[in-house]
């Protein structure tokens, strides 16, 4: 069997606390936040930003980063709704190409890990910086989506593409079961395959790598490439929420899964962190959104409080591993 | 400048093409100006005010005759309408007003404030004076956002058995809406009636609510016009929302233009567009962003 | 017999600066050829070539006799050639075990990780080069001198035909030196060709069959090591005649520079084994003091710890020039008159792609400043100066100081440090890696730094070294200090035994 | 006499060749770009983003980002703005302190310095990485600007005020002024001081820079500091040129700050890069803003277009670095 408790350690360990003193808080000054409705509440709106945030750790621990990851959300999602709706035709072939729910995903998909391969690719063989391509590629998807949906959503997508957003399986809903999935096979692929050894040794000294016979520009481009993908799925989980394809879906959505990446422990630098920390960043991120609407705190006030914990939660972090 | 033979230019300054809203106003300005046998540019302000400068010398600069202009701002955007006027080129305003009355040559305006105001009145006699409710704000730093939030309560506060018991923003983002209005519920699963600044957001409001098997107790309220919306007044899901005629505010728009060029001067300061009420009974007289005629 | 390996005409630049031209060279098996020569002398480019670092280059490569060409590292390490590299290739966040395995990891049948199997394999092969560290413990917390022997048995896991070994004894103590030697013999023996670099003479003559000396790129010598002696192969590559200065002793007659009493330094991680217990000594002016130790022995701890670093964990009390000092960061200590010269050039040392006339003026930013700005004629002034005093090789003042070879590179940043003229100087091993050649000149400047009234105290492993520059020598084990000598009481028996720990590996 | 030409290296010249064909391209397509007219409203155009990303250049040289610039201009905009239509009273105290113009815009230089400062304290004294503190501190500037201005726009400032948005001075606009005043100092900083030097070594080599005696802490905070308080100049001169403080100004100007840096041959990694290179990329985007707009490119268009060039601009100064 796999162990995954191995894979804990203090970084954990503090943002754990850091969620127990929150969530206590939280159970205390509302009557509403320990129910079970509000647990999959929260489980449901953090499962974007876990499947974004968990590609978003894959980049960090090779020292990367990608800023494009809210622009592919939009566009993958908005092409799958697309096709899935409208289907595809190319009127000088006079050729129409009707998709099934699962083709227009699949599309998707492959857009998503199409558009991170660029990325990767640029990072690699052009040499540019992460926060550079990536910074390029923000912009582009944008335009791309603009282009796609001409600005209008992509509304009325059907029952059985819905459920993949809003219906329930075994009592968990979709999207959690869909996060969950992505949780679990990233967190193998971190720590049980070659390949999650090569990213922390890329991250932790890229010399080094290469001087070890690490195919690093590949391990990089499909570290990219994954990232885009689960960019795509979290705009397909987006857009069956929504039953719409929203054309500004997922901007700034870079920050909150770095964010999550960064509250989780893991290091900007690479080469040090854990799945399983990004996703404790993400849950507490959407235990403190909840939190802060169930206590009806001002808009205002709320984007003072967030910026405070996020670096709390660094320094709290930070303090700790210095006393290591 | 006058260029002979060449056709006017008209540049269409829109404060965001970020929310299909605004892309419906641009299009329709810069397709009607198109028809009227002009050129036509969309320039995009990204919500942002100093862009939107920066587009008003570039249009001015490269020789524009006519600005059909959405502002991002009805203060901010003063000195923008200004710079155009003192190079002599026409302004007119679309949907959002500027508060200045000697900058545009005409502002051909959609009332946030009064659409809200007969929301207001609506919201009130369906929820029958008395019960629980949510407000849904747009963009805490957009004009637009208050002028409806002021527009509803300048009615609803006078009920004090109308219980606002929570007021958050969602950034005209159907997503976040969803998001905030699912944990709402978590606090105020007896409420009324949710009002939001945008359709988007009852869009996003109503997803929420069905999702939580209160679609049927809760009343959504939204404003726009837009087709989503407008569709589910027909299908009884949304009770109604504040028509704003982009099309025809643009149309109109670019019509004056016309007539600014064949030597008009005189136009009217404002042009007040109404905002309807579009409610379950009357929404078979509507279409999307109103109708085209 | 053909060669396991053999280049031809191998030729290297280095954008304008030739790095090695036209260089043949035939390894066999069963042999050890000891690749000699100065600082920038190409030894280590052309390992790098040879073992598929370096691709862009002209001439040959043939292995057995077949020309090959290699596009990356794997490739010439699936083909048989292994290399220790002169610098620490190891990942920090990764463990002992998987470093090892960095490349090479080995799977389960499900194509996972096998974990169990590759620590198994680890502890075989420390326990082999006697490391007595565990196969799970993070890399980053080993000290330099494990952290090389790591690097060593990453080099031997595979069972490679031909093994490069770039400077492997460094950073490491005699017993280990003495467990690699019976290992490259035993390889030698398995018929495996063995290119060894290091500036440690009596090392390359206790090992080496062949010898290659290399001067400025070009091969200037080869043999066999039995036909040559010591004196003849420093001249070939210095291309001159070289000798090694003794300076005389001095005695310690003269006021105490700096004081230090029962200084402590806690260690976080182990408060029952403190990194620095107890460490009493006095530094005269003018004195030259060493301090030898094995690796791990504190004695880089003790000079940071003298600098101001590491002062919240620090007891007991330092004296400068007879006033009590509490520096809290190197500032204070530079202001009142102390200097490093950190022990890990690459990472503490110079600013790498910084020019060499910048490098030289951090320290004294002021002197090269005219009315609160930076002067460019004072830094050319500056460079000039040090460039002549301390012969330093290099192109221009702006050339980037990475550029230069390691030697140059350590040059440069004692001019920095000279030209505060400081109270008291550490140089903490400031000949790692460093030719013999150059190695002299150094010695020759602490000699004269030392009599122009400079205290330094000077760490060093090399005890033939610590034996030629120092006035007294004190021995470090385990953060203590062990046994003070005199220059002339001291020996290498009774340095060697003062310095080994109850047991080495804790 | 104070060189500057020495400054001006291969990456320079490689983004002023790209200027040049940029500009040759629009000069040939359009009738209108080639006027003095547009070339001033160019300039004017650019002088905020110049201030911003004067600042962050000197961020970047020292291996750090800034991503709070943009709420922090908002902030300071918005505090200069309220101070002089309506003065500070603490009714508490039953005081009321009226601000002229230069006070006002004073307080306002203050509160961006300060807020730098704590940017600068975070990443120096709790070892923050600079991309989350800063991360923070965009979140918490833009609640800070939304609670003083309740969300609402300050407007009406005077016209002295506004004069240094809008006014001429010896035949070129008082923002050209202002920004150019900003460029050279910084260029004389960078290059002729210690202060700059000290920059430059951080950025290199932390660790060897500490062991030299540069005091890393003090130089950082600094380097915070004065970026912060760039981006309330920056906050002045769009509050000025629109007679109205906007509680959105500035969202996403980091990126576009961060994009003229590294168009401008700045590595994000630290210790190369100049402050005329940030200039020329500032320039190259405020130019290609200007010509998309004169060349009647769609909007969609533009977005998929700006992320080529901020990629192709990086692509051929990495290629050039490589051939050096
Ligand atoms: N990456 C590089 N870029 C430019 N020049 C280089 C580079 N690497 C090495 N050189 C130059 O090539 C020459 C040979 O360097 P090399 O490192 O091979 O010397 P070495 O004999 O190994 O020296 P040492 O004994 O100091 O390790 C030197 O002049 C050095 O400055
Ligand atoms: N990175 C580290 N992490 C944890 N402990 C360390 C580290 N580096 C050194 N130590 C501890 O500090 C002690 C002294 O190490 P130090 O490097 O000062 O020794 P040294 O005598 O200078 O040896 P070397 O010849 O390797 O430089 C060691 O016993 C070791 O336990
Ligand atoms: O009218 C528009 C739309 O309602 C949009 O949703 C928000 O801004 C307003 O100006
Ligand atoms: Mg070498
Ligand atoms: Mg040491």
């Amino acid at each position: 069997m796999i162990s995954l408790k191995k894979n804990f350690n203090i970084a954990q360990f503090q943002s754990l606390i850091a969620l127990f003193v929150l969530c206590l808080a939280l159970a205390l000054l509302t009557d509403n936040f320990m129910t079970t409705d509000n647990f999959w509440n929260v489980m449901r709106q953090i499962s974007v930003n876990v499947c974004i945030s968990v590609g978003m750790t894959l980049v960090v621990l090779t020292a990367g980063i990608d800023l494009s990851v809210g622009s592919i959300l939009a566009f993958c999602g908005a092409v799958t709704a697309g096709l899935l709706k409208n289907g595809l035709s190319i009127p000088s072939l006079n050729l129409f190409i009707g998709f099934t729910v699962l083709g227009a995903i699949v599309a998707g998909f492959l857009i998503g890990g199409g558009l991170g391969f660029v990325n990767g690719y640029a990072v690699t063989k052009f040499k540019v910086p992460p926060f550079v391509a990536t910074l390029a590629m923000l912009t582009m998807a944008r335009g791309f989506t603009m282009l796609w949906t001409k600005g209008h959503p992509i509304t009325g997508l059907g029952d059985s593409f819905g459920f993949l957003g809003t219906g329930w399986f075994l009592g968990i809903p979709m999207p959690v079961w869909i996060s969950g999935l992505v949780v679990i096979t990233a967190v193998i692929l971190t720590s049980k395959t070659r390949f999650g050894r090569y990213i922390y040794a890329i991250g932790g000294n890229e010399n080094a790598s290469r001087l070890s016979g690490i195919p690093i520009n590949k391990v990089k481009i499909w570290v990219y490439s994954i990232a885009g993908l689960l960019a795509a799925v979290g705009g397909v989980l987006v857009t069956a929420r929504l039953d719409s394809a929203q054309p500004n879906a997922g901007i700034s959505y870079e920050l909150d899964a770095i964010a999550a990446v960064v509250i989780g422990g893991t290091s900007l630098s690479g080469g040090r962190g854990t799945i399983w920390g990004t996703v404790l960043g993400a849950i507490i991120i959407g235990v403190l959104n909840n939190g802060l609407i169930l206590m009806n705190v001002s808009p205002f006030w709320q984007q003072v409080i967030k910026g405070m914990v996020i670096l709390l939660a660094v320094i709290i972090d930070k303090s700790n591993q210095k006393s290591e | 400048s006058e260029k002979q033979g060449q056709p006017k230019k008209v540049a269409v300054i829109v404060s965001s093409l970020n929310n299909p809203w605004f892309v419906v106003l641009a299009e329709t300005a810069a397709n009607h100006a198109i028809e009227l046998g002009f050129e036509a540019t969309i320039f995009d302000s990204q919500n942002n005010t100093a862009l939107e400068t920066d587009h008003f010398e570039n249009a001015i600069s490269s020789g524009y005759d006519a600005i059909l202009f959405n502002p991002t701002d009805a203060d901010g955007s003063i000195a923008n309408v200004r710079i155009a006027k003192k190079a002599e080129i026409p302004v007119f305003c679309m949907d959002r007003e500027i508060n200045a009355t000697d900058a545009a040559t005409s502002q051909i305006l959609s009332d946030s404030y009064a659409g809200c105001v007969a929301i207001g009145k609506y919201f009130v006699e369906k929820l029958n004076k008395s019960g629980k409710y949510v407000e849904i704000l747009g963009l805490v730093g957009d004009n637009n956002t208050w002028s409806r939030s002021k527009g509803f309560h300048s009615v609803v506060d006078n009920y004090p058995e109308l219980q606002m018991v929570a007021q958050q923003n969602a950034d005209f983002d159907r997503n976040k809406a969803m998001e905030v209005m699912e944990s709402i519920l978590q606090v105020h699963p007896d409420i009324k009636g949710v009002f939001c600044g945008n359709d988007g957001m009852a869009m996003g409001a109503y997803q929420a609510l069905v999702a939580a098997g209160k679609a049927e107790q809760v009343m959504v309220f939204g404003f726009d016009g837009a087709s989503d919306v407008i569709t589910s007044i027909e299908q009884k899901k949304i009770l109604a929302t504040g028509m704003q005629f982009p099309k025809l505010i643009a149309r109109t728009a670019a019509n004056y233009a016309l007539e600014y060029f064949n030597g008009k001067r005189d136009f009217a300061q404002k042009v007040p567009v109404t905002v309807e009420m579009v409610n379950q009974e009357n929404v078979h007289d509507y279409e999307a962003y109103g109708s085209d005629e | 017999m053909t060669a396991l390996l053999e280049v031809k005409e191998i030729t290297k630049k280095f954008s304008g600066v030739t790095a090695l031209s036209n260089v043949n060279l035939r390894l066999e098996g069963g042999k050890v050829t000891a690749l000699i020569g100065e600082n920038g002398a190409g030894k280590s480019t052309l390992l790098k070539i040879m073992s598929g670092i370096y691709t862009d280059f002209e001439g040959q490569i043939l292995f057995k006799g077949q020309e090959i060409k290699f596009s990356k590292p794997k490739d010439a390490q699936e083909m048989g050639i292994g290399i220790i590299h002169q610098e620490l290739n190891l990942i920090p966040y990764l463990t002992v075990a998987q470093n090892i395995f960095l490349g090479r990891e080995l799977v389960n049948a499900f194509g996972f990780l096998d974990r169990e199997k590759m620590i198994n394999k680890t502890k075989a092969l420390l326990s082999r080069l006697k490391l007595e560290v565990e196969p799970t413990a993070l890399v980053g917390t080993l000290k330099v001198g494990q952290q090389q022997i790591v690097e060593i048995a990453k080099a031997l896991l595979t069972e490679s035909e031909v093994v490069f070994m770039d400077e492997p004894t460094s950073a490491i103590g005699e017993s280990e030196v003495e467990v690699l030697f019976e290992i490259i013999n035993k390889l030698k023996a398995e018929g495996k060709a063995i290119v060894y670099i290091s500036h440690k003479l009596d090392e390359l003559f206790a090992l080496a069959d062949d010898f290659v000396v290399l001067r400025d790129g070009k091969v200037v010598g080869q043999g066999g090591v039995s036909e040559i002696s010591r004196a003849q192969l420093i001249n070939m590559m210095a291309g001159r005649e070289v000798k090694v200065v003794k300076k005389p002793t001095k005695n310690c007659t003269e006021e105490k520079v700096l004081e230090v009493k029962n200084l402590g330094l806690l260690n976080p991680e182990n408060p029952q084994r403190p990194l620095l217990k107890d460490i009493s000594f006095d530094l005269c002016k003018g004195e030259v003091l060493g301090v030898y130790g094995l690796m791990g022995a504190g004695r880089t701890e003790l000079c940071e710890s003298l600098f101001g670093l590491n002062h919240r964990k620090l007891t007991g009390s330092i004296l400068l020039n007879g006033q009590k000092t509490g520096f809290k960061s190197p500032i204070e200590a530079i202001d009142a008159g102390m200097a490093l010269v950190p022990e890990d050039r690459k990472k503490d040392g110079i600013v790498a792609g910084m020019s060499v006339s910048k490098n030289l003026s951090l320290t004294v930013i002021e002197k090269v400043s005219k009315f609160g700005f930076l002067s460019d004629v004072l830094h050319t002034k500056l460079y000039d100066k040090h460039v002549a005093s301390l012969k330093i090789k290099v192109h221009n003042e702006d050339q980037a100081i990475k550029n230069l070879s390691g030697g140059n590179q350590q040059k440069v940043i004692l001019g920095k440090w000279i030209e505060r003229n400081p109270t008291v100087l550490m140089l903490d091993e400031p000949t790692r890696g460093i030719d013999i050649n150059a190695k002299n000149e150094i010695y020759e400047l602490i000699a004269r730094l030392s009599a122009s009234g400079i205290s330094i105290l000077v760490i060093s492993s090399e005890i033939p070294e610590i034996l030629a520059i120092s006035d007294r020598i004190l021995v470090m084990s385990e953060g203590e200090i062990t046994a003070e000598f005199s220059s002339e009481e001291a020996t290498e028996t009774n340095i060697m035994n003062a310095c080994i720990p109850e047991n080495m590996n804790q």
